[in-house]
Order: structure tokens, then C-alpha cells, then sequence
């Protein structure tokens, strides 16, 4: 897929809780289709101490509008850079970066996102929906403030919630849920994107159910473009790179 | 009341602070920038190979090219130094192979790649289509290694020099350790000389204390250009998890924060040697390429900036092409080690 | 469908994302801080000198103290490294100066200072107040320069010790060319020893190929303690005049582009002699700090930053006793070389 | 003089031409006297380029309101990153300091600004009309676009304009204006900030004329507090630095 560079436009930057924000960017040209899984390169001009880009999921897609949006936990000086722009303000990225998921063989699939790991997992939702798949959404955080605009989902799947308080949904991690104990065996694929733990979790559960699982990495990147050969990961089949072979992998293929 | 200053003496250091203003005037006064291109002489020469202009891409930053395909119309630069190639594959270090660091990042790749036949058999007949020079970036632990691999570059027929990287800081053996010492540094150019004929152009460590004295070791023994510099050896801690951040502990370090070292090295070694020197490290912007040529380059070599703006090095030559007709340069070579 | 993945080993390589959220929620498992910081041991010892705690101004970047006044209470400190302190009066070189470069600066002052009699009669007199400990940082040109310094310091009530100073690049004689050669720097160091019967610390010099072997070097010659880094020897160019920004062609590199270097240098360093390390080298927050006490220096120096935030070895200071606090750590010994 | 670090607040940053803003900065505490001539070390927080403070003299103060400003040019990142400071954001400031401007012998002085040199004039042309004097202040610019709120100074002293290209004003440099064949002896002072020959030629001028010159000068700076000893000026008297003993010289003292 052809790559591209291009200053967006900030419509809107919608803090949705003191951690979370969704910015919302129009393009300048019209927009190429971009895949669930992938991501863009952020220049982050506004920080002094944030030098290389920064890659983030591609959260959500306007066509129409011309305008994609990018949801962001701020964890340290790029994405608390991101947090403070505003309306009008340029942000260049390039993208659409990476691979995508894949479809399941079956109509279901369970989409499962911890923390802001659930961003890619919005696009997949809709796209699986409009395919005529039946795509459930299993939310996990820490606390309620971790489970990031759950409503979103809703259009396009059920939304389950789980948190480690027990704040919000279910108590647990996300594989303590209890779709793991019911119809788990219904989904023909798991998608999940999260914290290490979880996604090694989400990976065991897959394999003793023998569901294709496939996860998406967030391996730290210098160039996003295939480049540099920073992001690698080991497969059986030897080095990938996240972002040109990735960021989604099939757990199997992992070591 | 005193007055004892001559009128015609510089009274006293102060700021000229209207240099950014003389700027801006000669800056209106080009009406017709392009129409001025056209007698602007960019080529230059490294040995043998004629360089339509003085801006390359650095090895390990630029893929084989192709991954900047999307962006830029690569045969616009004057050479493509390809990723590292060794005699043998060589699956690299294990993640995390990178760290951010200020204007700057670390990294310990480790010359991942498919080794030398892959490259002629299935990379070469990519690439081989681009007008432009390819020049492939030699790496090994032995000196047999270096050899093998150069020879055998040595029929390809679009691939008119080699660099020879004896400076990479991120393998166990060889690498660096090549670099770092006159002996080695002079030994391996010789073998390497004996079997290869076309350009060969050598990469300079900076990790040393005289950085000049290699160069001039590397002369003797043939070498027909030097590149100044490779990455300065570094280190990052994640002071959260109490550990290195790199698998390899230590590695590369690129980018802006190192410039005015690899400014200075530029300057010295070109001082030291006759061959020409191909400048790099932490080159962003038009600016400091035309530094890295006032400094004593005859070409420059962009790395990690094109990971920040992978159209980088094209607006570099635009950038320079400005510089020039501003300043009513009509042959870059005017610029090279033009130090007032 | 394949289910080969065994339950219990890493499955794969992926990022650990949680770290942050973790760090968040011990912060907020710490009620009260500041109980806790009366049961944290800081202080650490550099041969004899017991530094309350480990943060100390670098020289040459927070004069004698006097300057920071207004902005810190100076007596927190570990101590203070005054700016350096030569036999006879020097008025360094000309302007300018100072280049800024990214994410760091160079600096060309060339030791400007009025002597080592004006430092015992003029300015001791009113920085011997200070309840924290003055380090003189000795330079010079010779020998015999330094050891006259050094001869007179020896007596000074609140001196306790000395910073030998082998490695400033902006000086024509000695300077550097002290600090890049094993005999050199052991030559100097053991005429100082014969003199000084305190503290005495050796600055070395990071434009070297093997900073290790200089650490054991001034180490056998009687070194109580290194300092790790001085500046890296760099330059600057104004590309619009063509000519270089320093009156002195070449400048000393500071500031958080070097941070990477240093950290390197300092864990090579550590792990080759036997007496304390103090790092230093790109130091601007509490984390930079913990990360060079992991390296395994003893106690840090902040220089460049102070220019940027007057305060900031204060906050360094405050931002180490929170992550001591944070990490369960009772005794900052604890964190000196403690890589996982 | 005691010196402060504090966050100011940007109350509004006023864009004179495409080159020229004045930033207003209101101070969280009362503000500290500031003398005509004293500058600002200013950190510049969103420009991923800049890392030193940047020194900018003081333009002009409210003590009322608590609102100093700034006069600046954009001529690089760090200035350019200022330009695009909105009200409400914050600028940190370490200041007042430097020496400042003496008082004049007689009752009438010239103060001279060759483009933003001008900036330390404002406070200063304040300062001696409220003590009884009588400031003429000549302001000097490339062109009419260089010459930046000329009518500030007009309550305080009469106000002269010299142009390069006489778009406003006498044509020619300053020291070519008028006033230097007619009355330019009824001045006891001559004050100029500007560029390096602009001041050199009113050195000059105030040197065959035997009437005392101070000029503020701009040599680049470390700390700005006296601590790097990067911004030394040779004088008659040894090194002196531009930032404790300066930025005011009297130019009789400076080699
Ligand atoms: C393909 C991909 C997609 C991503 N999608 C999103 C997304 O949709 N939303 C979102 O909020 N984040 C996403 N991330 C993560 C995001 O890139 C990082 O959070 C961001 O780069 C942090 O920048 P910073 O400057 O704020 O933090 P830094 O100051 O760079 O780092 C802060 C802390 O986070 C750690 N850290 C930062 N990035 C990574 C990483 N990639 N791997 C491991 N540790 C890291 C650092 O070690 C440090 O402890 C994605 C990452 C990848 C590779
Ligand atoms: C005491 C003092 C008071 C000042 N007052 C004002 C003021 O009121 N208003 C104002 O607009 N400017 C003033 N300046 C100048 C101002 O500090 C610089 O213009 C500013 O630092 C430039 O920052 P920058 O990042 O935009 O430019 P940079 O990118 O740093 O530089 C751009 C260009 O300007 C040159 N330059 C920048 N600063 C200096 C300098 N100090 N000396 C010589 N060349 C320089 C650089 O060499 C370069 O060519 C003052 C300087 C001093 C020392
Ligand atoms: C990710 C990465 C990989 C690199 N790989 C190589 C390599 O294979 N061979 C080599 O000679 N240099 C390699 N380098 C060094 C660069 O070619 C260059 O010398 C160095 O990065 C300094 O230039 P820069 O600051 O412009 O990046 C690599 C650098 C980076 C950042
Ligand atoms: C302006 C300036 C002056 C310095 N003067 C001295 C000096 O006199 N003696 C010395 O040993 N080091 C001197 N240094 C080096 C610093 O002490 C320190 O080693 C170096 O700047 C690296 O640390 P930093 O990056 O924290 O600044 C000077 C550094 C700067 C920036
Ligand atoms: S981030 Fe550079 S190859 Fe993937
Ligand atoms: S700027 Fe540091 S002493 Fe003047």
C-alpha cells in the first residue's frame, strides 16, 4: 500500500478523561483507505524533548469528512505534547502504516482491547460490522477510567467490560471474563491489542481453545517505514519488522 | 571628557545582529530562483564516481531505497549507501534494538541482513534500475569476511564503490575494533584494496582520540575516500525497570545531538588526508550540510533524519540549491573547506 | 490448529505497557511522602569527603555558588565543583564563546579565572560560609601549574578536595592533551598526589578511544575518584558568514546530547577501578540522575542544566528522594551499579 | 538586585507586523522594580530546536496590572516559537537582569534604536521623563516596516524616524539624520541599541563629539546570571560579562 506524508489539520481535541484523548484530524487531500491494524508516524513538534515520531493506531476514519482521529494515553512528553494542541494547529504523519487483521473464517470474532490498546480495535469493529461479521468487544482497564469511550462500539458489536477493580464490567482481567467461560468456543477469531500481560494471556487462552488469535505489537519504532530494522520481532519463520510485516501478528507465528 | 576611540577600528565585539536581515534581502532579490538552477554546477567527485550532486542517504537509515519510494523520487539524490551487507546472514541483535535519546537515538541493529549473495541475487535486481550510485555498505567480523564480500560486489555493474564499514559499534567481533586502531583500520583496507577495483571508500569510528591519524592510515593503504563519522558509542537506562534499555547495553548513537562532534571530525581529518571526505552525522536540514561542506566535505551523507521527514533529503539538495543562488555559488565545489 | 505455545514462557517479545500505569499507582500508594523521607540515607562518600547527598554542581557552570543564591538554597548540596582555578590570572579566550547546538552547547571559555591567590584571598573568603562541600577544580597548562594550585589548596580549612582538571579541550597547552594518554594523565596526577593530601578527585577526558584505561591509569597514580565526563571535543558553523562560531575554531560539547556518551562511560569506567566514579555528562532531571547512579557513578554533577533552570539540582535532588521513596529504596547506596 | 524565576502568563501576544510581536506577561506575584536596560532569560518551551534560555530586554512594564512585554523579532526558531505563544499559555522568565541605563548629566538625551533595538528604549524613554528629563528618541529601520510602534514613545519625548530606503522618515542611517548637524550638542547622552555597525557609528559620532554614549549590547549568552562566562566583552578594564556587567556599556570603556 502506498505510503503517504501530509500536514493534518486539528478539527478537535477531545479529552476524555485526564489521561485519554481523541484528536481528530482533517486531511488535506482526500483520504486513501486505511485498513483496521494500522497506524501513522507523528511529528511531534511541540515538545523539546521528543525527537523521533511517535506511532499511533488509527482510531477512526471519516471519509466524508476527510478526517481520522487517533486516540492517545499520555504516558510521557510526545503524547502529553499531543494533548495540548488545538483546534487549527498542523500535525504531520505518515501513514497508513503497517498490515492489518485478517478476517475470521467464522461470523464471530471477539475484538479485545486493554487501556488504549482498544484503539485499533474501533475500525476493526466497524469494518468486521460491515462485512456482515458479528464482532464482540471485550473492554479491559485498570479502573473505570481506563474503559475509553466504550459507547463507541456499540453500533457495531456487543461491548463487555472488565476492570482489575471491579469498577466498571466485570472484576478481572480480561480473560477472567465470563465469556471465557461460556460461548468462548463460538469465536473463530481473537483480536487483541494491550499491555504485554494481557496479550500473553489473550495468546495462551487462544491456543488452549485452538482459536487463531492475531495481536497487534507496539514495539518501539524509529521510522515506521521498514527502514531502520529497530522494531523487529522474532518469528518462527526469523526478524520481522512491526511496522512493515506487522504491528498485527498471528500468536502462532510469535516466539 | 575622553574620546580616544579611532573612528575606523572595530570599536568593540558586538552582536551583528543584522545578518538575519541582510538575509532576508538577498532572499527578494532571487525573482527567479529556478531560472538560476540551471547554472548551478552540483556534481562532485568522490575518486571515480561523479556524483550529480553532493547529497547521499547513510547506510542502515535508507533501506535499499525502495522504502522511500513512496516520498521521494530517489534518483534525484547523488547515492544511495545501502544497508550493511556481510559475507554471511546475520539475524542482528535482539530487541529492543533502539532508545530515544535527546536530538538524538541509540541504536544496535547490528547489520541484520541476508549476507552478500542474497544481495546480489535478489536485492541487486531491485535496485539496479535507479540512476543514481548505489554503493553498498561492506561489513564483517574477519577480514576474510570483508573480502569475500567486496569481491564478489566487485562485477556488479551498477555497484561502482564500496564503504567499508569499519566502525560499527553494535557486533561483537570486528566492527568497531577495526576501526579504532591505525594497524587494523590500515590492514583491513589493504586486503580489502587487493580484491576490490572500483571506488572504495572507508567509514570512520569517531570513538577514537585521534580520528585524523586513521584516516591517514587508511589513505596509505588505499582507500580512496572516508566517511566521518559512524554512530559514538552510548548507553540508556530505563531507571524505572533498573535496566539498559538496548539487549546489547550499549550501542550507536545518531542524530542532531551528535553533529558538532562529526562537524569537527570532518574538519580535522579533511585537514589530515588528500582524498576526499564524505561528512555525515546528525545532517537535518540544508544548513548543516552546507556546514558539513564549509567544514572540509566533499560530499554528505543524510542518516537518522530521513526517520523524522523521509522527503528529507530532497528538500537537503533544494535547500542547498537555494544556499548557492543566494550566495551566488555557481560550482559547489567552491563551498568545499571554503572556511573564511 | 496448532496449539504448540507452552503456558508458562514468554511467549513473545512485546511492548510492557503497562510500566507507566504502574509507576502512576505506586505514586499514589505514597500518602505521605515526606514521613517517609527522614528514613532515606543520601549521603554517599567519595574517598574521604561524606557528601550529604549525591547531586554536586559541575565546574565551570555554577561559578562559585554565590550566583545560584537567589534561586536555591546553595547548602543542599553535596557539594559545589567552583570553576576552574589556574596558577596564574587567565582571561580565557576571546569572544565568542558559545555556540548552542541541539539538545546541548559548546563552550570555549578557556578557563578564565584570576588565580589561585585571587581564589584564596578574594573569593574563599566568601563561599567558605557554605555548609556543603567545596571542590576547586585545578587546571593548567603544566605540571608544575597544577601542582602549585593544588600546594595551595591543601591548606584551606573548608577545601576538603580538588578536582583535577586533565581534560578541558579549549585550552592551546596541557588542557586535554593531559587527559588522552595513559602516561599523561599518570604523570600528572602523581606530581599532584605528592602535593595534595586530601581529596582528589581526576576529571577525564571523553575524546578518547579507551576512557577505561585512563580511569586505571590516574587510578594507580593515586587518583582518590574520577569524574566522568568533561565536554566532547566539537564545532559550529555559521554557514551564512562561512566561517566558524567559536573564536577558537573548536569547543567543548555540554548539555543532554552527550548524555548517551556519557552514561557509556561512566558504566565502562566503574566496572575498571576500584574508587568512586562521579558522572556527569547531559544531567538535567532526577531520572538522568538515577539512570548514572545505576551505571554505577557514586554521587552526579549537573552542569549545562543549571543554565536552563537555575533550580534544577534542587528539583534533581527532591525528584531523587521521590523515586528512593517510590522504589522502597532506604539507602541511595543501594542504586550505585544496581543494573538489573 | 535580586534576581526571580517565574511562570508568567501570556495575556496577549500582539502581532505588530509579520516580523515584530510584543508578548504582554502578567507575574504571579508582585512584580520586582525593573531598571531601563534590564533584560529577561526566557525559556522557550515549544520549539523542539531551542534548548538555551533566549535573552530578551524588557520593553515595557505595568506594575498596575503586573504585566511586563516584550518586544521581539523573529529571526530564528526560538523567536518564531514565541510568535505563536496564545494568551493563557505560559512563559518562564528568570529576570530582572543585567546593569541598567545611567542618568544623562544634562536634561536632554538622544536614545537611539536601530530595528528591535529599539526595545529597551521604551522603558527607558519613560523612565527619564518621569524624572524631569527630556528624551528624544530616534528610532532607525531598514524600511517603514522596521520601524515598530513609534507612537508608544511620543508621551514621554519627541519621536524621530530614519529609513534606508526612506519608505518613513529621513532616508539614510541614523547617525545621517538631521539631528546630528543641528542640535546634536545640546545632548548630555547619547543611548543607541541596535546592530553592530549602527552602534559603532553612534560610538563613533558620540566619540568626536565628546558627548557620553551607553550602548546595550546583544553578545549570545549561556545563563544570562553570570555563571558560564560566555558573554564577555574585552573592555578597558579586562573581561567584563555582557549579563552582570552589562548589557549597558559605557562605549569609552570597551576595546
Ligand atoms: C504500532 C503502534 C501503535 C500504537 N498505538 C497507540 C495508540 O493508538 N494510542 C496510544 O496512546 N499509544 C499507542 N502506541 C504507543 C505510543 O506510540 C507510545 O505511547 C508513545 O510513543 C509514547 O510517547 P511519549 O513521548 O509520550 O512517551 P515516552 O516519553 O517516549 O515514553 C514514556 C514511557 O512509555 C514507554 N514507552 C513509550 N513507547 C513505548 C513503546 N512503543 N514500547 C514500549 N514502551 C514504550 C517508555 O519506555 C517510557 O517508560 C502505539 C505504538 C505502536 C508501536
Ligand atoms: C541582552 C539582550 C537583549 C536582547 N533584547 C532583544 C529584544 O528586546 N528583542 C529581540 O527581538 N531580540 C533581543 N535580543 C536578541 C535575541 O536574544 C535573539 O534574537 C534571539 O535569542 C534569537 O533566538 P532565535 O532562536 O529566534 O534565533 P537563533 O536561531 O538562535 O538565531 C537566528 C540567527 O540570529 C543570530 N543570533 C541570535 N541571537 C544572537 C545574538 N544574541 N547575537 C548574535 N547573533 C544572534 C544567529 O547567529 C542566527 O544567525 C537580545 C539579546 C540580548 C543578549
Ligand atoms: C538504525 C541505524 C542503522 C545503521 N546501520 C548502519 C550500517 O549498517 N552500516 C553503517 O556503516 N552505518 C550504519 N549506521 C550509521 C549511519 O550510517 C550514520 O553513520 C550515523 O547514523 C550518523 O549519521 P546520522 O546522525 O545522520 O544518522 C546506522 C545508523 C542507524 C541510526
Ligand atoms: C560554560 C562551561 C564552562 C566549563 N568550565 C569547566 C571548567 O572550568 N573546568 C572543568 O573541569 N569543566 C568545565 N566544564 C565542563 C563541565 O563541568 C562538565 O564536565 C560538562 O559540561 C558536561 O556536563 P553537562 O553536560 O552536565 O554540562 C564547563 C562546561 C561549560 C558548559
Ligand atoms: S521502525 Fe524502522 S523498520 Fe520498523
Ligand atoms: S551569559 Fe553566562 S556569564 Fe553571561
Amino acid at each position: 500500500m502506498k505510503k503517504f506524508i501530509h500536514d493534518f489539520e486539528v478539527t478537535h481535541n477531545h479529552h476524555i478523561t485526564d489521561n485519554y484523548f481523541a484528536i481528530y484530524l482533517k486531511c488535506p487531500v482526500a483520504l486513501p483507505q486505511i485498513l483496521p491494524g494500522q497506524f501513522a508516524e507523528v511529528l511531534v513538534s511541540n515538545s523539546t524533548t521528543t525527537y523521533l515520531r511517535r506511532p499511533f493506531s488509527i482510531y477512526d476514519v471519516d471519509y466524508e469528512k476527510n478526517v481520522l482521529s487517533l486516540l492517545i494515553k499520555k504516558v510521557g512528553d510526545g503524547t502529553s505534547a499531543l494533548s495540548k494542541l488545538k483546534e487549527g494547529d498542523i500535525l504531520n504523519l505518515i501513514y497508513p502504516l503497517g498490515n492489518s487483521f485478517s478476517l475470521p473464517e467464522g461470523k464471530k470474532a471477539l475484538l479485545i482491547g486493554g487501556g488504549v490498546g482498544i484503539a485499533p480495535m474501533l475500525l476493526l469493529a466497524k469494518f468486521l460490522h460491515g462485512k456482515g461479521y458479528k464482532p464482540d468487544v471485550l473492554i479491559g482497564g485498570r479502573t473505570s477510567n481506563d474503559i475509553v469511550e466504550p459507547e463507541k462500539y456499540k453500533p457495531f458489536g456487543e461491548v463487555f467490560i472488565t476492570t482489575d477493580d471491579g469498577s466498571a464490567g466485570e472484576k478481572g482481567m480480561v480473560t477472567q471474563h465470563s465469556l471465557f467461560s461460556e460461548n468462548v468456543k463460538e469465536y473463530s477469531m481473537l483480536y487483541a491489542c494491550g499491555p504485554d500481560p494481557m496479550m500473553k494471556a489473550v495468546a495462551r487462552v487462544a491456543a488452549s481453545l485452538e482459536i487463531p488469535c492475531e495481536i497487534s505489537l507496539e514495539n518501539t519504532m524509529a521510522c515506521g517505514i521498514g527502514a531502520c530494522l529497530c522494531c523487529v520481532v522474532e518469528t518462527v519463520d526469523g526478524n520481522k519488522t512491526t511496522c512493515i510485516e506487522g504491528p498485527v501478528f498471528d500468536t502462532r507465528k510469535l516466539k | 571628557m575622553e574620546t580616544k576611540l579611532p573612528a575606523s577600528k572595530d570599536l568593540f565585539l558586538i552582536r551583528e545582529s543584522l545578518n538575519s536581515t541582510d538575509q532576508d534581502q538577498n532572499k527578494s532579490e532571487i525573482e527567479n530562483p529556478k531560472s538560476k538552477i540551471t547554472m548551478l554546477d552540483l556534481s562532485v567527485n568522490v575518486h571515480k564516481l561523479m556524483l550529480k550532486n553532493p547529497v547521499m542517504s547513510a547506510s542502515g537509515t535508507f533501506g535499499y531505497g525502495i522504502e522511500f519510494d513512496d516520498f521521494i523520487d530517489v534518483n534525484r539524490l547523488g547515492g544511495i549507501l545501502t544497508k550493511a551487507c556481510t559475507s554471511k546472514n546475520r539475524d542482528g541483535n535482539r530487541y529492543p534494538r533502539m532508545a530515544e535519546t535527546p536530538a538524538g537515538m541509540l541504536n544496535s541493529v547490528g547489520l541484520q541482513n541476508k549476507g552478500v549473495e542474497y544481495f546480489i541475487n535478489t536485492i541487486y535486481p531491485k535496485i539496479e534500475h535507479y540512476d543514481t550510485h548505489i554503493i553498498v555498505n561492506v561489513s564483517d567480523s574477519t577480514v576474510e569476511g570483508y573480502m569475500e564480500v567486496a569481491e564478489k560486489l566487485n562485477s556488479l555493474e551498477k555497484v561502482n564503490g564500496i564503504e567499508l564499514n569499519i566502525s560499527c559499534p553494535n557486533v561483537k567481533e570486528g566492527g568497531m575494533a577495526f576501526g579504532t586502531s591505525c594497524p587494523m583500520a590500515g590492514a583491513v583496507t589493504k586486503a580489502v584494496r587487493g580484491v576490490y577495483s572500483k571506488t572504495m571508500i572507508v567509514k570512520l569510528s569517531p570513538n577514537v582520540t585521534n580520528i585524523a591519524e586513521i584516516a591517514k592510515a587508511v589513505e596509505d593503504e588505499g582507500a580512496d575516500s572516508v566517511s566521518v563519522i559512524n554512530t559514538l558509542l552510548g548507553m540508556a537506562i530505563d531507571a524505572e525497570k533498573r535496566r539498559p534499555i538496548l539487549s546489547t547495553i550499549t550501542g550507536g548513537l545518531s542524530g542532531p545531538a551528535i553533529k558538532p562532534i562529526a562537524l569537527r571530525m570532518v574538519w580535522q581529518v579533511s585537514k589530515a588526508v588528500k582524498i576526499p571526505v564524505i561528512g555525515l552525522g546528525g545532517i537535518s536540514n540544508a544548513t548543516d550540510a552546507i556546514e558539513f561542506l564549509l567544514a572540509g566535505a566533499t560530499a554528505i551523507q543524510v542518516g537518522t533524519a530521513n526517520f523524522i521527514d523521509p522527503q528529507v533529503c530532497i528538500k537537503i539538495l533544494d535547500g542547498i540549491e537555494e544556499y548557492c543562488n543566494r550566495h551566488g555559488v555557481k560550482d559547489i565545489k567552491e563551498l568545499i573547506g571554503a572556511l573564511n
